[in-house]
């Protein structure tokens, strides 16, 4: 299609979707009502459980099982991406030259990088507390660890990251989110149920699986996401085109 | 009184929203949109805690304030380097 | 107010698939299309609040409190987990087809007519 | 009339909105200031809504954003590095805003919690929000 | 029991995928395959011997049963359709494994469970959205067959085609999935529920339907169609499917596309059947009229191309739009033929693409005219791939003619429709085995005469003896602007690695047992009588909800012992797989008028990301328009 039929098309497409939306939104009930019947009951359903926070209830315990279908794509799309940038024939390893950072950027780098990882691991051992939990917490731990590249330099971060390992975190977290799942099936009762002890309201180990759960994400996440950008910072900064790379040299050789 | 501040804030942070996603639509440079999208990101964070969400405000803020960006950026640097060597 | 929240993620929707459908930078419709998806979490969201309530979270409220639909807060969860994923893995396929092909621009994508 | 809620919008209105509007037009430098102007005064604007909504568990966002806010500055100086006209326009604001702006919403707020586990996490934060705020902006300045 | 095993369906490829990433590194390939296959066929096993059970097994994940008729929790229901939706994936899924035995080449180093790994995780995928009983974990389970999808297709970075064809696929999935959540949150906003049974309930209290269930009706059927590849949302669908590695093209377009019609149909019969929900007459008319439309498109697409994966892509839009129609009749007898004619339609398609796995790894091409003649000996593989193009054709006694049989004995007009889709696109399956394997006819240089002088095809690979030659680095031959658009498929890779001399008897044992399974489709009787109960259950808009909710158990309906061979039936499928044979001799010899009249529509096809989403809107809008008329 040429440029401008393809905006009649979308055009057209634009203004009949607005259009629906509009009539459809007319008719919603108004923003900030009271009715919420499957919220009330999730509440509800949490503080029997004697999990403070209700949305990591509705998360790990009421709809454990579209976290463990989000954790699975999360686990797919890390795999996908390991694979769709992976090193093929015809492209080699080179190392990275070394950055020049700022003294002070890398001393504030090294110092908050023990602390972001405290925030992290504290976020996700909140999780069914306060707001946060396995995702959030994972996120932060992988974003700290990054901090090495961002403020430091490339081979410092490699230090602290072997790949091999955070992929077999990665696996084992999701095995053990599956695995705690059949546990429940073991004890007789259904896939994914809340089968340990309740604890006591508003601490750290009340919620029964909750907080398993909890730490089995964490550790995907973390690991997950230490993976991927590993994929990605090796393609900007390691894997270099075979024969690109000899037209360069042949280039610099003729400079010189 | 408590209400229309609550709604004041809300509607701030929705037009702030709405604002951020129509520029970083409009910013056609990625690498300029990365920094828009980062802003999207953080009024997002901001709308969702308004809206009493402070759960997918922290998410929102862990995945858009530095993992996505560093994704983007890589992106675009990987993309731009052999642009330049060719 | 009482539809403006509903109006502002079809706003956020529509102008993500304008960028999405004109982009003439892979990376670029990569944030366009996440730009789209932002609108479902201020749709799920803005369905489940309650004016005048609070997170439900009860370790610094009393159980009782009026409080918003957690069951929403939930999936936007899950909605920005999978947003993240997906524009990780279509950047993983640009950086590849700027390899492949030589371009990122979508008119110069010729291998597939007909 | 509740104080912190009115501060947060003003905050909004008057700090967040002008950081959108460095940040969409201009070049990379600019963009990047307004970025980092922007994850500031959103920690800060989480403290202010914490005390506001009277949730102390909202803290923890302001935790967050202390220390993603300038890891994610130092993503964009890093990677954008080449781009960013040194020094960019705007930078002269940056240090004040951090050396105001902290202290004028962290005191009053130290003075509302007391003393206890929160004031703690309020002093931490800001030590966070200072320490980032110098760093970035001297990142900026060499990029 | 059964009930509370039904989520292992789904777990266990997942576990399997987990062991397979967590120890991929130490892993020799044959343990990771071995694991792999296991993983598979427990799952598969599982949702059999469920099908074997009581009529409809319900299991409420984490035991969030429902107490008055409302839950927390999540539902997985094991109705038939479901369960044997699940059950196909699953058997299929086994068919890829044993297929891609040892078929890549060495994988990358260090990966060696990553592909299987995928496979596996694309399997839960498929399971879970065929067995869940919730609007929003269904959305869940499609982004993650989405993502594994486009990973999928993509899996051959080294080239050019499968990147483009799998960047196109994710966004215009993604789009379509976010349309779905949409939807899905309109619907909560109307409702406040998330499960189906429960939404439908909600609808029903308050009957009279307006702008906002339309508008959510439209949405979440938006993503579901996209999957399911119906026109306007199909454009995806060829450049993916043409494009991924040969053995994942058995599952993309054996079930997974499938699955998007099942969602329809899923979602129709649970939340928007009852009186609260869309009249039947408009989920007719948007069904009806985008299958006719994807039938016809796929069908003369399908005719006009010579990349014989190409080809088989487009026929597989052109059969999904004959189950959009089969589905959209709204009757249990449409429905019930539908399902025959997806399980016959799974056997003969996958069995193709074997084939033609077959034809990429020993001639390194899969160009229609430029395999000319090259598979003169190996006839056998020919004889499975005409097999399956009579299948296609809807030859009795397979079961794609009886599905075909059992919907078109529906309504008078749909014989015409069916027998000229099901004619073209076998036919042009005849006219590829006749041409390749016997060598037939010119070598293909007939239409560029007859096209006329304006038109230039440019062609390069067609007289190319060693395909390697131009692989890999050769441009694809196909310009822009206003030339011939078309995609050859001359330039692929073995995905091999090297060219084998003899078909492994793995890869063709599999096309064997596929095509027998779509044979056996057509003749054990029992089957369609177990098609025709579980259709008329499936369409009990409130037997399902009083199933799930109440747990009151429906029992197959007595008095539907399900439909038959017809003396009619036969006829209409012998006749249709006759015009294939004719269509099929009659391009061979040259007697088919040019290919210049189908230009504009091939144009269309343009491979833009940009395009494809710009029809995605517009596809919407339609959608509207037929809802609300």
């Amino acid at each position: 299609m040429t440029r401008r039929a393809r905006l009649w098309v979308l055009t057209a497409g634009l203004l009949g979707t607005a259009a629906l939306f509009a009539a459809a939104c007319l008719r919603m009930p108004p923003f900030g009502g009271t009715w919420h019947p499957y919220g009330d009951r999730a509440v509800q359903a949490a503080l029997l459980q004697r999990t403070a926070n209700t949305v990591s209830s509705v998360n790990f315990d009421q709809r454990a099982f579209d976290t463990l279908g989000e954790e699975s794509i999360l686990f797919a799309a890390v795999l996908g991406t390991v694979v769709l940038l992976r090193r093929t024939s015809g492209e080699r390893r080179v190392t990275p030259q070394p950055a020049s950072v700022p003294p002070a950027v890398r001393r504030y780098a090294i110092a908050v990088l023990p602390l972001a990882l405290l925030i992290g691991l504290y976020v996700v051992a909140h999780g069914q507390l306060s707001p946060g939990g396995g995702f959030q917490g994972g996120v932060v731990v992988a974003t700290a660890l990054h901090l090495l590249y961002v403020g430091v330099d490339y081979r410092a971060l490699e230090r602290v990251r072997p790949v091999g390992l955070y992929e077999l975190a990665d696996g084992v977290g999701e095995g053990a989110y599956v695995v705690l799942g059949a546990a429940g099936l073991l004890a007789g009762s259904a896939y994914l149920a809340n089968i340990l002890p309740l604890g006591t309201f508003n601490t750290l180990s009340s919620g029964g699986t909750v907080p398993l759960l909890n730490a089995a994400v964490g550790m995907e996440v973390a690991s997950a996401v230490v993976v991927l950008l590993a994929r990605f910072l090796a393609q900007a900064l390691e894997i270099v085109d075979e024969k690109e790379e000899g037209r360069e040299r042949g280039e610099r050789r003729k400079r010189e | 009184m408590r209400e229309a501040l609550d709604d004041a804030l809300v509607v701030a942070s929705l037009l702030f929203v709405a604002a951020a996603a129509t520029a970083a639509v409009l910013t056609r440079d990625p690498a300029r949109q990365a920094v828009v999208l980062s802003l999207l990101g953080l009024g997002l964070a901001l709308l969702f805690t308004v809206l009493q969400a402070p759960d997918v405000a922290l998410s929102q803020l862990a995945v858009g304030s530095a993992v996505t960006p560093l994704m983007i950026l890589l992106t675009v640097r990987e993309v731009r380097r052999r642009k330049r060597r060719e | 107010m009482t539809v403006l929240p509903y109006l502002v993620a079809g706003w956020i929707f529509l102008a993500g698939v304008h960028g999405l459908a004109t982009s003439r930078h892979l990376v670029h419709a990569v944030g366009c299309l996440a730009v789209t998806q932002s609108a479902t979490y201020v749709l799920l969201l803005a369905v489940g609040y309650r004016r005048g309530g609070t997170a439900p979270v009860f370790s610094d409220t009393p159980p009782g409190t009026p409080v918003v639909d957690p069951v929403v807060q939930a999936l936007a969860l899950t909605d920005v987990v999978v947003g993240a994923t997906v524009t990780a893995l279509l950047l993983a396929l640009v950086v590849q087809t700027r390899k492949r092909h030589g371009t990122v621009d979508p008119d110069e994508l010729s291998g597939l007519k007909g | 009339m509740n104080g912190w809620l009115v501060a947060a919008a003003v905050l909004v209105v008057a700090g967040l909105g002008p950081s959108l509007w460095g940040a969409a037009r201009g070049g990379a430098g600019r963009r990047v200031v307004a970025q980092n102007a922007a994850t500031l005064l959103l920690c800060l604007v989480f403290l202010l809504l914490a005390q506001g909504y009277g949730r102390p568990s909202y803290v923890d966002l302001a935790l967050v954003t202390s220390v993603l806010g300038p890891a994610g500055t130092l993503v964009f100086v890093r990677l954008l590095g080449d781009e960013i006209d040194a020094p960019p326009p705007g930078l002269r604001l940056l240090t004040p805003l951090v050396a105001v702006g902290t202290p004028a919403t962290l005191v009053p707020l130290c003075i509302a919690t007391g003393p206890g586990r929160a004031l703690l996490k309020l002093l931490v934060v800001g030590a966070l929000l200072v320490a980032g705020g110098l760093v970035t902006s001297r990142a900026l300045r060499h990029a | 029991m059964v009930d509370r095993l039904l989520p292992l369906i789904v777990v266990v490829p997942l576990l399997g995928a987990a062991v397979l990433v967590g120890a991929g590194r130490r892993m020799p390939r044959l343990a990771a395959e071995t694991v792999a296959c296991a993983c598979a066929a427990a799952s598969a096993a599982l949702a059999c011997a469920a099908l074997a059970g009581p009529a409809t097994a319900v299991s409420w994940v984490g035991d969030w049963r429902p107490r008055d008729g409302v839950s927390v929790g999540i539902v997985l229901v094991g109705d038939r359709l479901g369960l044997g939706l699940a059950a196909l994936a699953s058997v299929l899924i086994v068919a890829v494994l044993t297929y891609s035995w040892r078929y890549f080449e060495e994988p990358p180093r260090g990966h060696a469970g990553a592909f299987p790994a995928l496979v596996l995780l694309f399997q839960a995928g498929m399971c879970g959205f065929a067995l869940t009983g919730d609007l929003f974990d269904a959305f869940v389970f499609f982004e993650l067959m989405g993502v594994v999808g486009y990973a999928l297709t993509g899996y051959h970075v080294e080239e050019a085609r499968p990147v483009q064809g799998a960047l196109a696929f994710g966004f215009v999935n993604s789009l379509g999935g976010y349309a779905t959540l949409m939807g899905i949150a309109l619907l909560y906003a109307r409702t406040g529920e998330l499960g189906m049974a429960q939404i439908g309930r909600r609808l029903d209290a308050a009957p009279g339907h307006d702008a906002l269930v339309a508008a959510a009706f439209v949405l979440v059927v938006t993503g579901l169609l996209v999957k399911a590849a119906a026109v306007p949302f199909h454009f995806w669908l060829p450049d993916a499917h043409a494009v991924a590695p040969t053995p994942v093209c058995l599952v993309l377009s054996g079930v997974m596309v499938e699955t998007g019609v099942y969602g329809v149909a899923r979602v129709h019969a649970t939340v928007f059947g009852g009186p609260g929900g869309i009249p039947a007459d408009g989920t007719r008319r948007v069904l009806v009229v985008l299958g006719v439309v994807s039938a016809l498109t796929g069908a003369v697409m399908c005719w006009q191309q010579r990349h014989i994966k190409r080809l088989l892509a487009f026929s597989t839009v052109g059969h999904t739009g004959l189950f959009l129609v089969g589905v959209g009749l709204l009757t249990p007898e449409g429905l019930s033929g539908t399902c025959l004619y997806v399980l016959g339609h799974a056997g003969a398609k996958a069995a193709l693409f074997a084939c033609t796995g077959i034809l990429l790894a020993r001639l390194g091409s899969v160009d229609e005219r430029e395999l000319h003649g090259r598979g003169r000996d190996i006839r056998g593989i020919g004889l499975l791939f005409a097999l399956g193009g009579l299948a296609l054709a809807g030859l009795p006694p397979f079961g794609t003619g009886l599905g075909k049989a059992v919907v078109e004995e529906q309504a008078a007009w749909l014989p015409a429709l069916f027998g000229l889709v099901s004619a073209l696109t076998g036919g042009a399956a005849l006219r590829v085995a006749a041409r390749v394997f016997l060598g037939a006819g010119e070598r293909g240089h007939d239409e560029r005469e007859t096209a006329g002088g304006g038109e230039k095809e440019p062609e390069t690979a067609g007289g190319e003896e060693e395909p390697e030659t131009v692989g890999g680095e050769g441009e694809p031959e196909t310009a822009g602007g206003e030339e011939e658009p078309e995609t050859a498929g001359g330039e692929e890779e073995p995905e091999t690695g090297h060219r084998i001399r003899l078909p492994p008897p793995p890869m063709v044992s599999v096309a064997v047992a596929l095509l027998a399974g779509a044979l056996a489709v057509g003749t054990v009787p029992a089957l369609a009588e177990a098609t025709a109960a579980a259709s008329f259950a499936f369409l009990d808009h409130a037997g399902y909800a009083a199933a799930v909710l109440d747990g009151r158990a429906t029992g197959g309906q007595p008095g539907h012992g399900g439909e038959w061979w017809t003396w009619s039936g036969a006829v209409l499928g012998l006749l249709s797989a006759a015009l294939a044979v004719v269509l099929a001799a009659a391009a061979v010899v040259g007697l088919v008028p040019s290919r210049g009249w189908s230009a504009p529509l091939r144009r269309l096809h343009s491979g833009h990301i940009g395009d494809y989403v710009a029809w995605t809107m517009a596809g919407i809008g339609l959608l509207s328009l037929l809802t609300l008329w």
